[in-house]
């Protein structure tokens, strides 16, 4: 089958199909991450809380998907998606989740802190807009060592709130050191809507630094892997920093004990969005209209996954704790 | 030891801060609360849950995700006739608040040679084994108790928490007020009357004569659990809580260790440089003629906080650890 | 004599004479202030450094005119010509600056330290950006009480780096609260040229919140005075902020000390600003050929304010320190 | 007693750093400073001139006023292979950049379980009796001593800051560099070869017999002049300095206790919740059973550094002061 993207659209050519395909299947794997996650927390087998990415799979994957394995990424507190994306191995970031020696930090870090050099993603962060600094420093220093690598740091709205991005955006145009700002407005900050806590336009924020702002739908891995693609190209290229606003939606509550959610938003408008503007189901239906898949694949890279998701739960599951003489390693390098 | 009378009601300790903030608003409108989803959410501990409905959202104030800037908004509004209390959701965030609460909210009224004040509270948390991870589980009060120009509360019941937020609203000075996140479902008897407690004045939780326990916030608990396992192998102990860092009731604290001639000290800040040390040398100093044995601390391990409870659990002193360490003092190990 | 403001100048009318008079005669005060500070220092008279305003004056007072007495101001460690503008008297100033007990803050703040509610002066502030949330926290404050009082915010534009700024930016727009940021862009950050330091157009920076902005010529007073005037009378009436960025210049070093300058600017750049570009020549030769003033008037109230300084020095210098008792006094409210 | 050998070079304790940091950057590329004025200028006390000259722009960075960006930036600089010595001017804004040292630089080891590294220095000042007010005198190493993860060094003379500077840029782990502002220009012998200092080594100053001074910093010179004038009286006066708050050397501390049976602490830091804290009840735990006195504490007031010169002088210790308290403790009062 030779890809049939639909050549007057610019934005989706030039993308052969296992392309689209594996984008499908890593947005798929992080929905069933998310879903058994949850799940772990419901059987009340994870300790702690953890907030979920599910409804928001095509930021991380159009992003990370436009990123070399050896680029760099900053993470935030609902950083499964991201890790994923960028490489990470379910197994392994279940481990963390529950605690475990074979976790991605040995148990030390849970959800909010899985970071993984290998596929260079420099952590989650459970301070909001915590990573902008650490995301710049990054692209610094790939500057610095001509490395040609670029650094992504993701980060929610809310962390417009958080004085260091603008500090550290300056910075990044006045240097002009390749990292590129992408911002997933999935309307809340907690239990706040966005526009309650965000004056005037987001994209005027990096704009007014002198730094390139563009914004995209980020139900629609389509424009964001494209407009990643160009983006990330001319961050590395030019050199320069670049921002990208994704509109998004969170489809669970803030972490998953955020059950009670009409006080302040409707179910209405999560079945909207669940309804129409599901990341997997928009690019699912586009890739059958295509003739990129069929029901059939679909189906087969859904087991695939499944099967994944559920060995490497188990291997979480199975895993030992760390030993408890672990306790004070790693305070000092 | 300080008291509610007998038929007080038993309510939790998050009922007593609500119950004393909003006490302290229909009292005095100069009173207000802002932070992040402190409003319809009533903070993510549901600690303020009621108080938006009967003083608005222009009295509990919504905020962005801006701790420096939320908490420089309350020094400017305290300065100018009000008084504020800035809610900082865990106490790890007030990393971000230092410039704004120890270079201007502590220091203003001195460096006015005492013409300008600054009265408001900042309500904070402390306290691990939550399985929150490194940044959502650290106890910073030592930090504030160094600085001259702050009061510190470390309030350890419900009865407690309330006279001590409402001495804390109608003091003068900026007072940090740390909540332990793990106390909030705790009970106790608190009076429906009005009452307030001073500052500066420690309580005897548990009267004893062979030992005694100085513990702070979570850690009363912890000592007063302790002190039962004590007196069944015989050992008398005294369970002394400071209520507040700053002032320290010093007196109180030599005088009980005079009396018992040992003492531990316990609390849940890193150990080293923390609040045991100030404790422990000033008993060790003002009890030097009397005691039997060194002045123990018993502080949180000095490690970032691990996220799997396999580890946490190691961190934090617990009734085991005290009576183990009690015992030791006493010779009967 | 008349008013001779020019009317086809839709920007000077309506300002009598006298109002001109007296402008000119608070940046003379200013001048003559930081001259005989800068004496102090040479004749080592002066504890610690200052920081001069010269060169600067027609922003604090063409700004600090159109305010109110009862609005506030908050200020910088280039402070002495804004509290001089919003009132302050030069003997209690000169008091302060030589660490005597009848200085405004009783000479424990010194130079940096300035503050006085009675004029609205919420204080210098040393930390860099530090009065932001103080001046906005006053705004908010103002809104609460319904006392119509507006605050101004001075900072240089090295203050634009500090993150603070974005933050209490955002809340100032999105509660409307009736600050007015006076930014003093004097190109230089202490011994860096801002244009090292700042990326993009400066007045972006409020404009991306949506903030109105302005930018006037800071040397002209005319200028800053009218502008200030509208401006404060929007804040003012319609409760919002609003910004106004002042290009202007420091005569001297950053510091009293900083003499060997030009490793960051040349004597030419010095010179330039000092013969054409001096506030206070500027004013004189309009308000000369205006017919405002002339050579003896002019001459009259050199005389005057020579007069004044020089007997304000001389209290300072006559004033007693404060008593060792006051070391420990006024920690605490 | 460590020392440079008989002939060494004679330079000040400003020289020593920057001859550190110059022959670290020559060793390895990967070294870099960022800060504020560290350019041209060389800090406004002048420490780095003539490196930007070998090093260029690209090694001594000039950046914008932003101490939490700056910070933030050399954490992701330093988990990706650079080695950042990032200059913070004054101690006292090490309040702005707490989050990005306190939950991020000393945690990411640790919270990657092992993974990632931060290899930076923080370089910053402490000391008062500057005339610099409350917001530029402050010592706040308590702050950063209590924190797992961060590693404190409290040099005292040139020989020691060179050598500690050293081991600093080539430590794995984030290091809290403090240089007391009053000490730059002190002289001292300083060989011209390579040598390194190892942390948690602390120095005996001076031998002594009678009583020990356990002094940090600045408080170094202070002890040693108070032990002259105690030999005077007939008092051996033992001065050890720790070089390093974290890691400390409690056993050469107890061990000098124990032998002099008395012991002073003299630190400028505030006294209350203060390293004093840490090293009396150290030395009056570790050395019980010895000590013939209790153990004292002498840091600074517990005030906000006031700025008059007449009350400035009185917060912190003096040689005059520790004597005073020596007699006390040796009975010869
Ligand atoms: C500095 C800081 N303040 C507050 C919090 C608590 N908190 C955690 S997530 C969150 C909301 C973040 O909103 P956003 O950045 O939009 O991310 P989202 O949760 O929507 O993905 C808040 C306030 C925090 N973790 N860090
Ligand atoms: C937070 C902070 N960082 C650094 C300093 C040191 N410092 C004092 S003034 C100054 C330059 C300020 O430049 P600008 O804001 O333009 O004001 P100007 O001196 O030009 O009036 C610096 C870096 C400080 N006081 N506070
Ligand atoms: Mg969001
Ligand atoms: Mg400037």
């Amino acid at each position: 089958m030779t890809s049939k993207i639909d050549p007057s659209n610019p934005h989706f050519t030039g993308v052969d199909r296992e392309q689209w395909i594996h984008i499908y299947q890593q947005m798929l794997r992080i929905r069933l991450f998310e879903d058994t996650a949850n799940e772990l927390y419901r059987s009340a087998k994870m300790p702690g809380l953890t907030h979920m990415y599910s409804g928001q799979e095509a930021v991380a994957v159009g992003v990370c998907e436009a990123l070399r394995p050896d680029d760099y990424i900053t993470s935030t507190h609902r950083g499964h998606g991201h890790c994923l994306a960028k490489g990470a191995k379910p197994n392994i970031m279940f481990a963390e989740l529950l605690g475990k020696a074979a976790g991605y930090c040995r148990g030390k870090g849970g959800s909010m802190h899985i970071a993984d050099m290998d596929s260079g993603n420099l952590g989650a962060n459970a301070i909001v807009g915590g990573s902008a600094g650490i995301a710049t420093g990054a692209a610094m220093s790939a500057k610095m060592r001509g490395s040609s690598q670029i650094a992504a740091c993701f980060f929610g709205e809310g962390a417009l709130g958080q004085g260091l991005l603008y500090e550290v955006m300056n910075m990044a145009q006045l240097w002009q050191l390749p990292v590129l700002y992408v911002c997933e407005n999935n309307l809340y900050n907690e239990y706040t809507h966005y526009s309650e806590t965000t004056a005037g336009d987001l994209l005027k924020r990096p704009q007014a630094f002198g730094i390139h702002g563009e914004e995209v739908d980020g139900q629609d891995v389509r424009f964001v892997y494209t407009t990643a693609l160009r983006l990330v190209e001319q961050v590395r290229t030019s050199q320069s920093p670049a921002f990208l606003q994704c509109n998004t939606y969170r489809f669970h509550g803030h972490h998953v004990g955020d059950i009670d959610r009409t006080y302040y938003r409707s179910k209405e408008e999560e079945a909207q969005w669940r309804t129409n503007r599901d990341p997997l189901t928009i690019l699912s239906e586009w890739m059958m209209a295509q003739e990129i898949v069929d029901q059939a694949l679909l189906a087969d890279i859904g087991h695939e996954i499944e099967g994944e998701t559920e060995a490497a739960v188990q291997f979480g599951l199975n895993a030992p704790y760390p030993d408890v003489s672990e306790v004070n390693q790693h305070v000092y390098a | 030891m300080s008291m509610p009378d007998g038929n007080a009601r038993v309510i939790t300790f998050a009922q007593a801060i609500n119950e004393a903030l909003a006490e302290e608003m229909r009292r005095d409108e100069r009173v207000f609360i802002i932070g992040e989803d402190v409003a319809e959410a009533g903070t993510p501990f549901k600690v303020l849950s009621g108080l938006v409905q009967e003083f608005g959202r222009d009295r509990v104030i919504d905020s962005p995700i801006s701790e420096p800037g939320i908490t420089g908004l309350s020094v400017g509004a305290a300065m100018t006739g009000m008084r504020p209390v800035v809610d900082i959701m865990f106490g790890d965030f007030i990393t971000l608040t230092m410039d704004q609460i120890v270079n201007q909210a502590a220091k203003i009224h001195y460096m006015s040679g005492g013409k300008l004040k600054v009265p408001m509270v900042l309500r904070t948390t402390l306290g691990a084994t939550r399985r929150s991870a490194a940044q959502h589980s650290q106890s910073l009060h030592a930090w504030l108790s160094h600085v001259p120009g702050l009061k510190v509360v470390v309030p350890s019941t419900p009865y407690d928490a309330k006279g001590l937020m409402k001495t804390a609203i109608r003091d003068d000075n900026p007072v940090a007020f740390f909540e332990d996140k793990l106390m909030f479902q705790d009970k106790g008897p608190v009076p429906e009357g009005e009452y307030t407690i001073p500052f500066g004045v420690a309580d005897i939780k548990r009267e004893g004569t062979d030992i005694t326990l100085v513990a702070t916030s979570s850690m009363v608990q912890v000592a007063l659990k302790a002190a039962e396992m004590l007196a069944e192998t015989g050992i008398s102990a005294e369970v002394v809580d400071p209520r507040t860092t700053f002032p320290l009731d010093k007196e109180r604290l030599i005088k009980s260790a005079i009396k018992t001639s040992r003492a531990i000290i316990i609390d849940e800040g890193y150990e080293r440089y923390g609040v045991t040390a100030e404790l422990a040398s000033v008993i060790a100093d003002g009890a030097f003629y009397y005691l039997d044995a060194p002045v123990k601390r018993m502080g949180a391990m000095d490690v970032p906080v691990p996220f799997s409870p396999v580890l946490e659990d190691l961190t934090v002193p617990t009734p085991e650890t005290v009576t183990h360490m009690a015992k030791m003092l006493c010779g009967k190990l």
